[in-house]
């Protein structure tokens, strides 16, 4: 067991941990955009750290690269999704009703 | 220890696909159908069906998700059905008769009947790409692809002759939106033209490359740059007919030339099917925006 | 360039030159459809005279590639087609025009602008559907069908229409879903799904799961008796055109492919073909009872064509063994006869309504019907509807119960059955064609004789056509007693 | 062994797909339906395609796979241009004016 293996499985069992919590953070939580703070962890850190430790384990450029480039787009979409699902559920719930009658026809 | 994860995948995948069909709520149901269709990709890759998974993923729950979701915002409320007991009783009947005799008959098969695979091996040499998957499309039975595109493309008709409704006007999607926009757009284009050579030899393809083309064309068209609406749409109608257009008369000048239909000269296999392919990708791209923007105006203006 | 391909891609260009250049569209419609009926009468010459043709696409052979089979069956069908389809466009013509009037309604516009696009694809289906020789492909010529079909249904813009356009799309997903279970059992089974190898489905209790997956499908998709309910709404609420495309050449395509299916062999077992022969039987009498309770015209008409499948669906269930019994040509000749009969019944009632505003048939009379070449044309497809001599569907019938006669004691329920079905196919037709010599009620002075138009010129020349191929049947009787592939 | 897991898979997606479509008539569940029976014969095809672990599947039901999906795709999508006329909600569902 190499310290580069162990340093990827820990990475591993890191964003495990994190997915696990945002899926119970996604069911506990009452409120929306409380769900929100916890999915987009998932999408950031949770599969970065998957990401890492598969590229350690890997070691191929050939993984990495793919792997490096899905973490970054998971979290650019994902970060941009959490905002604009908060921006329209926040433009629900103050009920700008000029708002509210363009965006539904 | 794989076959604890099949059962726990085969267990996720039925109880999603309960959700989504039984679910009073509408966004939940298609919700649950995305999940659904990732994870019967995920069961696919278990299988070994790489191409067929990302398609699933890409198609059949990414667009499709988007495209119930799009369609089920202008719809009334669903209203609950009342179904009388002995027409829940007969439905249970049919349906359990239909999937009890579909899982006997796949239990008491014999084992596997080999008939297709040698001839793949022997033939795939001379089919000009090494993936497999994409010999059969784009060769073996280019006949099939080319009359699937040709369903896509009568989808498009039946679409353009309805009656026109009126379109529903795109909420402004805030200052986020158009920084995200700058890096999907080239980005998705520049993986739709590395999946589709990557078709060649490993898991991808036209089909799968015009999926994320698709995905990247919406992202504009949700940020107003792309219109579909008046005459901007006669350029995206061009390029979702020429696809098929660019197949026919492939096929027909490889008759004239080889004697019969779609059977490319020999030695030019490879930039027969790459240049059918990239046509058929933009073609898909294109169409697959047209369905979702639903033409609104109801057909082509000249 | 081979007939097969061009009658399959022909057709196709046209519709993708109609869909881009809006403003054409009728023109691009003639030459899509006057093309592919001249290459249909070349395939069924060339058929003729040389034989069937054997085509694998791509230079594949069979178990991997595609094979296009055009033999003597293949050929008649596709010259059934190609001759509705003329009869049809020219009619569409009359009743859209021939290109944009700066004046007229943006409804007419966009269903000319619609309809030709969606009918020759419509048309490259049936032709790919009728030489395709592989399961999966027929699924797929299905699908493009059911697309195109569907559209031609909505085409109309009213709520109904497209009520019943959704549940006809509904029903046609299902039933092609159900030919594809159909397919992987069949490919799971035997590993193979050409025409071919269907024969070696009976062996396996998975192929035999198979083939009544096959047959659940096509027989949702021909709008068999139990299945048919999606059927009556789609053809009385679609365009008249419309509906005669739909009632004489799309319902053709399963029922072609069941008789496909049993001529290489597919279902040998007995009591899935009886089982089958007495759905037909039951649908015959369901629909006929159906149109005579009908009060609207065209619903009239619909039911029919569910009494009319019912006759086919008994004609292919009992065609035997092709070798021995010559019973399946019989099927064949009433399915071209009730293309043409049907078309014209479907375009005579379209000038009906629109001459009389309505299409009840209780207060149809001679004032209403001035001029009669409708009532005309409608009259001669009523002849060949229920098969008196001259007429193709008496050519049909005749073949159809001397096959019978020859098949021994239990065929003489089915014979009793096919005079039940013609007593009662006069029974409600004669209820309209009485309505057309009823003198108007208040004794109104008949209204001058008004010469016929052209908009009634393709109702009687298809009409005529279904009167003389029963004395010129021997064009397709040579095409149908060639080999079969 | 997991190809016999996913043949029970597909049979059970076509089994429910078939109960929800026959009871229910809300357009847009009736299409979900079949959407899910589709899912369920193609995963029935990709498990009936699967060869062991080891040797590399069929490629050719693979191909009916992906066909079927993109197929798939453009009847839901047509379907989804019918329902949405049929079922829009009081508003604008019938102006032609502004063609």
């Amino acid at each position: 067991m190499t310290l580069l293996e162990l340093f990827g499985y820990a990475c591993l069992c890191g964003g495990a941990a994190f997915l696990l919590l945002a899926a119970l953070g996604l069911w506990r939580f009452s409120d929306l955009y409380a769900r929100l703070h916890a999915l987009t962890k998932a999408d950031t850190a949770g599969v970065a750290l998957v990401a890492l430790g598969a590229g350690c384990l890997d070691g191929r450029l050939v993984a990495i690269i793919p792997l490096g480039l899905t973490a970054i787009l998971v979290a650019v979409s994902g970060a941009t999704t959490g905002h604009l699902i908060a921006s329209a559920a926040l433009g629900e719930d103050e009920g700008e009703d000029e708002n509210e009658e363009a965006a539904q026809p | 220890m794989m076959t604890v994860f099949d059962v726990m995948l085969a267990a996720t995948i039925l109880w999603t696909a309960w959700t989504a069909l039984t679910a009073p709520d509408r966004t939940a149901a298609i919700a649950a159908f995305l999940v659904f269709g990732l994870f019967v990709g995920l069961s696919w890759v278990r299988l070994g069906a790489p191409d067929v998974a990302m398609a699933e993923a890409a198609i059949g729950s990414g667009l499709t998700g988007a495209l119930l979701l799009r369609a089920s915002r202008g719809m009334t409320p669903p209203a609950p059905t009342r179904v009388t007991a002995p027409h829940r009783a007969a439905a249970v009947i049919t349906a359990a008769g239909v999937a009890g005799v579909l899982a006997w008959a796949v239990l008491v098969l014999p084992e596997a009947a080999v008939v297709y695979d040698p001839l793949v091996d022997a033939n795939i040499g001379d089919s000009g790409v090494s993936n497999p998957v994409t010999a059969v499309l784009l060769n073996f039975r280019a006949w099939d692809t080319l009359l699937e595109l040709v369903v896509l493309l009568a989808a498009l008709l039946l679409v353009a002759a309805l009656r026109p409704i009126r379109a529903a006007r795109m909420a402004d999607l805030g200052p986020l939106y158009p920084p995200f926009l700058r890096i999907m757009a080239p980005l998705s284009i520049f993986l739709s033209a590395h999946l589709l050579w990557l078709g060649t030899s490993d898991p991808g393809g036209a089909f799968q490359a015009g999926a994320v083309l698709c995905g990247g064309l919406l992202a504009l068209f949700f940020g107003g740059t792309l219109k579909t609406d008046g005459p901007d749409v006669m350029p995206l109608w061009a390029l979702a007919v020429m696809g098929v257009v660019v197949f026919v008369g492939a096929g027909l000048l490889a008759e004239a030339l080889t004697g019969t239909l779609l059977e490319y000269p020999d030695g030019a296999d490879k930039a027969w099917i790459l240049t059918i392919e990239s046509a058929l990708t933009l073609s898909i791209g294109a169409t697959l925006l047209l369905l979702f923007s639903g033409l609104r105006q109801g057909g082509a203006r000249p | 360039m081979s007939e097969p391909s061009l009658l399959v891609l022909w057709p196709f260009l046209a519709a993708v030159m109609a869909a881009v250049n809006v403003r054409g569209a009728t023109v691009w419609g003639g030459i899509g459809t006057l093309g592919t009926a001249v290459f249909a009468v070349s395939l069924a010459v060339s058929v003729h005279a040389t034989g069937p043709e054997l085509i694998f696409i791509g230079g594949w052979v069979t178990p991997l590639g595609i094979a296009l089979r055009a033999d003597g069956l293949a050929a008649v069908m596709v010259c059934m087609t190609a001759a509705v389809g003329v009869a049809v466009s020219v009619q569409a013509a009359a009743t859209w025009g021939l290109a944009t009037t700066a004046d007229e309604p943006a409804e007419r516009a966009r269903q000319r602008r619609g309809f030709w696009p969606l009918w020759l694809c419509t048309l490259s289906a049936l032709n790919a559907l009728y030489l395709s020789g592989d399961l999966f492909n027929l699924y797929v010529t299905f699908e493009i069908l059911g697309l195109a079909a569907v559209g031609l249904t909505a085409l109309r813009g009213t709520d109904e229409a497209l009520r019943a356009a959704f549940d006809y799309l509904v029903a046609g997903l299902a039933g092609s879903l159900l030919l594809l279970l159909g397919i992987a059992l069949a490919y799971a089974a035997i590993g193979r799904v050409d025409l071919g190898s269907v024969a070696l489905l009976n062996d396996t209790g998975a192929g035999r799961v198979a083939i009544g997956m096959v047959l659940a499908g096509i027989a949702l998709k021909a709008a068999l008796f139990p299945l048919h309910f999606w059927m009556p709404a789609a053809h009385s609420n679609a365009v008249p055109v419309s509906s005669a495309i739909l009632s004489a050449l799309v319902v053709k395509g399963a029922l072609y492919l069941v008789l496909r299916l049993i001529l290489d062999g597919g279902f040998d077992t007995g009591p899935l073909r009886w089982g089958f022969a007495a759905l037909g039987a039951a649908g015959m009498f369901w629909g006929s009872l159906s149109a005579l309770r009908a009060t609207q015209l065209k619903l009239l008409v619909a039911h029919s064509t569910v009494a009319q499948i019912g006759l086919i669906t008994l004609a292919i269930s009992v065609s035997g063994d092709p070798l021995t019994s010559l019973a399946w040509q019989a099927a064949a000749l009433l399915m071209v006869s009730h293309a043409l009969a049907k078309s014209a019944m479907f375009l005579a009632v379209g000038r009906i309504k629109e001459k009389a505003g309505h299409d009840t048939i209780a207060e149809l009379n001679q004032a209403t019907l001035n001029p009669g070449a409708a009532g005309f044309a409608f009259a001669i497809a009523a002849i060949s509807l229920i098969g008196l001599p001259p007429t193709a569907g008496f050519l049909g019938k005749w073949t159809l119960i001397t096959g019978l006669i020859g098949q021994g004691q239990g065929a003489w329920i089915f014979v009793a059955v096919v005079l039940m079905g013609s007593a009662l196919s006069i029974a409600y037709l004669w209820r309209v064609i009485s309505c057309f010599m009823k003198a108007p009620p208040d004794g109104a002075t008949a209204a001058p004789r008004v010469p016929w138009q052209a908009g009634d010129m393709a109702a009687v020349a298809l009409a005529l056509a279904a009167l003389l191929l029963g004395v010129f049947a021997a064009a397709p009787l040579a095409l149908l007693n060639g080999p079969l592939l | 062994m997991p190809d016999l897991i996913y043949h029970g898979v597909g049979a059970g997606l076509v089994g429910m797909a078939l109960y929800r479509a026959a009871t229910c008539a809300d357009l847009l569940t009736r299409i979900l339906a079949l959407n899910v029976l589709a899912v369920g014969i193609a995963a029935v095809l990709v498990a009936a395609a699967y060869r062991g672990s080891d040797v590399p599947p069929d490629a050719v039901p693979h191909a009916f796979v992906l066909t079927g999906i993109v197929v798939l795709v453009a009847v839901t999508a047509a379907l989804l241009a019918l329902a949405e006329r049929l079922e829009r909600d009081g508003d604008a569902g019938r102006d032609n004016a502004d063609e």
